[in-house]
């Protein structure tokens, strides 16, 4: 069967036969980063295009239908004139702030990426202590979104990167303990390991109720740390009018641009992997026929037809609700949300400790 | 109230006030005394004008008029008070921003277009033209370059 | 209930997505062809001429008078008729589709139904004097028995 | 680049530009805000940036050809306005209108109403941030703007009343429209409820904020849903009935919350009220003539007239001065968009900025309105 494990191996095997280890090492890494970044603008253009159609779909619209086959060159062309527009940066910006700041928003998305199992055996970097590495490294993006904010010398822009700033430090703890509920049931916190832990079914059905409500706060609280409606207030177009990036244009505004539909995209990855078994195809206790044809889909497949399916339901949301006030949004946050998570943390320590879980 | 209690209301108050039966009952009365009137059938219960529902200004000319239309919910009537200003080149008359808060923002349209200040307005500036502009509602006013006469 | 809210209000969209038949949009420029108007569309103010290059405008200058902008100007001429007698004809009908509001009320106010609304309602140019428009065609002549 | 003051003073108050080109000011209103942190300290309405002198322009022309121009105050509501003036020059005439003209005046003010509230519902969802009711509003309004095209000529700016009646006739198809008009948007209505009324989060960012109480209100001199949101009768359909409307039945929608919300279903059952009177004037339009005899040129007489009716967003008010000739001498429009935005300080003050948006949206500001 056609497993992307095979062929990475075969590609280390052969380089290996050919040359010494470093520079294996090196063209390797090179090959991940070309493989990284295309993902990275294909991802981008892609998660655009689906976002327009969605919205378009849900308002009685036809979306873009212009540019190429039903509209799907329409992110290109897009992307094309941003390339091709004058960057400013206001007179009494910080320029180096100002230029650093996009830049760093978008390596933080990046970087995101090395820890996620696309498939058995293809991953960047299984490193052992995935969970932590992503909830540590995600909450580098705010710093980016703060800097962009502080150097525009715009007071909207300040007010939106604050904003930022309260919302994302808030929604940090309950994401982290929604994530925490998983570590503990897998007694893992690599991610390759939780995939291979549900193997025998996902999470979000082993893991009884605690593992249910850790997943509603994890897409609540994913929302938010996203700044995607209806929690988008850095951004809130009708209070702050473009919020932290009301300056940028250009290729500068297109990086937070892409950054935040990458981030979207690593958020569901993270989800996928964590709640709905990754890679793992659905398999149920003993319907051996049923398993065995759910094998027959390759991993990527399933992989990525879970990220969808979850970057899905943040459209919707985004397309349907009235966005929060920003102390409506704390107060959630630290009323509701987070001793939520923390009681629901308890409860899992117990279900895992007297092994009532699957 | 009647128009006929209305008209002895007011006599009472301003003994020169001048009455003209229309749509509505209208009083004349200088400029001067135009507040005290207004605070009086304001505060009165048995008049309790609570509702200014449109102020505006009228150039005649010779002078001005600062109108005041008024209602009261509770009682269902309705009086015009018409204010009097003589003084073309500096015409001021009291603010009833105090009484009415609708009054505010239609003393400052006035302001801006007739060039009548108001005395004791919180805050009088040129609500919608900027302040070297002259005052277009006056029938004296010119303009060679916006105003095209066909 | 808070959450029952929010699941109806994601049933609505998610109705929509589903059924996706009804397009509110116009494909505008594309679509040209099949716009449809009411016949009353105010477009642009237009003099039709008949085959014989005949107008019905007498130059009266009521559409003149009542338009609110000065959008009509209408210069007359004298003009000897068939039978002798000296008559005022109209020598250019200028319409300055700048200044026009589309309010119609030169329609309404002619008398002999010389100017109608067309449904031509793309008026962009790059010259600001192409929208200053002479309405009778040259050498035209007001049709017989129209006073 | 120096500047003069800090941007921000000891107390940590500082002052954002609101406008006149932002989002949510829905036109060119120029709002300077002091905030203190994300709390509203003071907002002062800065005007004139659509500033045309309407009323200086209706000196110069002639009582026939001044009404169009009322179309441009409030677009949204431009048959109440032209209503407006076309009453005052016949008030003035003591010109009767045919019972047609006045049924299908009703008619036609019922429909803008419903246009411009489905426009307002889709443009406070907008504001809230929530942008499919834009279009779901759209849906609606553009089948009522299809029936005004057909009938009278233009979409927005209509012009279709006249001293004497109207225009034209309305056009054969008119009726039936309308009834497919009410059967599709019975359908939908509940729709509204379904995305904004019921949800937890509109709910919470509407209910108790934007507090106007009544004695504000009336002081304010706030009509339409505003006051009504705050429990004032102020329909002038009900207290000063004009062209028929004495002659339907309807209610006045009142609520007593005094907050956004108030407010907000308050136009929604104006909604439903206004296709109540549709549903009962749409079989029953009376025969004859659409418009009164009149004179070419119209001379309204010396003296004072005042009309008032009820557009979409409160009570409009002409005042003509008129000396004798054929052009008024002084028309003063009191726009109920000038005075409910009087209100806004005094509503927003110790609120957020998000809140800041959804006051303005309730309050349905049309920006030309209340500048002229």
């Amino acid at each position: 069967m056609f497993s992307f494990y095979d062929i990475s191996n075969s590609i280390h095997q052969w380089l290996s036969s050919q040359m010494g280890s470093t520079a294996v090492m090196l063209i390797e890494m090179a090959i991940v980063g070309v493989l990284a970044i295309s993902l990275f603008a294909f991802l981008g253009l892609l998660l655009v295009y689906m976002e327009r159609k969605v919205a378009a779909f849900m308002q009685l619209r036809l979306g873009p239908n212009r540019v190429g086959w039903k509209g799907t060159l329409q992110t290109l062309a897009d992307t094309i004139k941003l390339l091709f527009k004058e960057g400013f940066s206001p007179d009494a910006s910080d320029k180096f702030l100002f230029n650093f700041a996009p830049i760093l928003v978008i390596v933080v998305a990046m970087l995101l990426l090395a820890p996620i199992p696309f498939a058995k055996g293809f991953q960047i970097y299984d490193i052992n202590i995935g969970v932590f590495y992503i909830s540590a490294v995600s909450s580098i993006g705010v710093i980016g979104i703060l800097m962009a904010g502080w150097s525009s010398n715009n007071k909207y822009s300040l007010l939106g990167a604050m904003r930022s700033g309260a919302q994302i430090v808030s929604y940090e703890l309950s994401a982290g303990l929604s994530l925490v509920v998983i570590v503990a049931f897998s007694g893992s916190m690599s991610l390759t390991q939780i995939v291979q832990s549900q193997a025998d079914g996902w999470w979000i059905f082993k893991g009884h109720i605690p593992a249910m409500i850790a997943f509603v706060i994890f897409i609540i609280a994913g929302t938010a740390e996203l700044n995607r409606a209806p929690f988008d207030f850095a951004e809130a177009e009708s209070e702050l009018t473009a919020g932290f990036h009301t300056e940028y244009t250009g290729m500068r505004f297109a990086m937070f641009f892409l950054a935040e539909y990458i981030n979207m995209f690593i958020m569901a990855a993270v989800g996928a992997t964590l709640f709905l078994g990754g890679w793992m195809p659905l398999h149920f206790g003993n319907l051996s026929g049923f398993n065995h044809i759910m094998d027959f889909i390759p991993h990527i497949v399933w992989f990525m037809g879970k990220t969808f399916f979850l970057i899905f339901v943040l459209m919707w949301f985004r397309w349907t609700f009235p966005r929060l006030r920003i102390d409506q949004l704390l107060t959630l946050e630290w009323k509701y949300l987070m001793p939520i998570s923390l009681f629901n943390l308890l409860l899992v320590a117990l279900v895992v400790i007297k092994g009532w879980h699957f | 109230m009647t128009n006929e209690d209305l008209k002895s209301l007011i006599t009472q108050h301003v003994s020169e006030a001048v009455f003209e039966e229309g749509q509505f009952l209208n009083a004349i009365v200088d400029g001067s005394k135009a507040f005290s009137l207004l605070k009086s059938i304001r505060e009165n219960p048995e008049t309790e004008f609570d509702y200014l529902f449109c102020q505006s200004g009228v150039d005649w000319k010779e002078f001005f008029y600062v109108v005041y239309h008024l209602s009261s919910k509770k009682h269902k009537h309705t009086l015009v008070i018409k204010a009097k200003i003589t003084d073309r080149v500096n015409p001021r008359i009291e603010s009833v921003a105090g009484i009415w808060k609708t009054a505010e923002m239609n003393e400052l349209e006035i302001f801006d277009l007739f060039g009548i200040k108001f005395n004791n307005h919180p805050n009088l500036r040129r609500l919608f033209l900027d302040d070297t502009w002259g005052f277009p509602l006056r029938k004296d006013y010119t303009d060679d370059v916006n105003i095209v006469s066909l | 209930m808070a959450i029952k809210s929010l699941v109806s209000g994601m049933r609505l969209t998610g109705y929509y997505f589903t059924h996706h038949k009804e397009i509110l949009t116009q494909e505008y420029p594309d679509n040209r062809e099949t716009l449809t108007f009411g016949e009353r569309f105010r477009g642009e103010v237009v003099m039709p001429h008949d085959e014989n290059n005949e107008h019905r405008c007498t130059g009266c200058t009521a559409c003149e008078i009542a338009c609110p902008n000065g959008t009509i100007k209408i210069l007359t001429k004298m003009e000897v008729g068939e039978d002798g007698k000296k008559k005022k004809a109209i020598e250019k009908f200028v319409y300055h589709l700048g200044m026009c509001t589309f309010c119609n009320l030169c329609i309404v106010a002619c008398p002999t139904d010389a100017i109608k609304m067309s449904h031509d309602f793309e008026h962009s140019v790059f010259d600001r004097k192409q929208l200053t428009k002479v309405l009778n065609k040259p050498d035209s002549k007001i049709v017989k028995g129209v006073e | 680049m120096e500047l003069e003051q800090p941007a921000i003073s000891d107390t940590g108050d500082f002052t954002i530009n609101m406008g006149p080109q932002h989002p949510s000011t829905h036109g060119v209103l120029h709002l300077k805000v002091t905030l203190n942190g994300e709390t509203i300290k003071n907002v002062e309405p800065h005007l004139g940036y659509i500033h045309r002198s309407i009323e200086k322009m209706s000196e110069a022309s002639t009582y026939r050809n001044f009404i169009y121009l009322t179309s441009r105050m409030d677009y949204l509501s431009a048959h109440m306005n032209n209503q407006a003036c076309a009453m005052v020059v016949e008030k003035g005439l003591q010109l009767e209108i045919p019972p047609r003209a006045k049924v299908i005046r009703m008619l036609m003010s019922e429909l803008t109403r419903l246009a411009s509230h489905q426009l307002w519902w889709g443009a406070l969802g907008l504001d809230l941030g929530a942008i499919t009711p834009y279009f779901l509003g759209f849906r609606d309004r553009e089948e009522i703007l299809d029936i005004f095209e057909e009938t009278c000529g233009a979409r927005l700016t209509m012009n279709y009343n006249v001293p004497g009646g109207l225009m034209y006739d309305i056009h054969p198809n008119f009726v039936g429209k309308v009834k497919t008009f009410l059967k599709n948007f019975e359908d939908h209505l509940p729709e509204y409820k379904q995305l904004l009324t019921g949800n937890i989060i509109f709910e919470e960012r509407t209910k108790g904020v934007g507090i106007l109480t009544p004695e504000d209100a009336l002081s304010f001199g706030c009509t339409g849903a505003v006051a009504r949101g705050s429990g004032i009768s102020c329909d002038v359909r009900k207290w000063n009935p004009y062209d028929g409307y004495e002659t339907v039945q309807f209610e006045e929608p009142m609520e007593t919350g005094c907050d956004c919300y108030s407010r907000y279903v308050v136009r929604i059952r104006e909604m439903e009220e206004s296709v109540k009177i549709i549903e009962q004037l749409i079989d029953n339009i009376p025969e004859g003539e659409f418009q009164a005899k009149t004179k070419v040129v119209l001379k309204v007489p010396k003296g004072e007239y005042y009309t008032r009716v009820e557009t979409a967003r409160g009570e409009l008010g002409v005042y003509l001065v008129s000396d004798g000739s054929s052009n008024p001498y002084r028309i003063k429009y009191r726009s109920p968009g000038f005075s409910n935005l009087a209100a806004l300080n005094t509503m927003a003050k110790g609120n957020k900025i998000g809140d800041l948006v959804a006051i303005m949206a309730t309050l349905d500001l049309v920006i030309p309105d209340i500048d002229r």
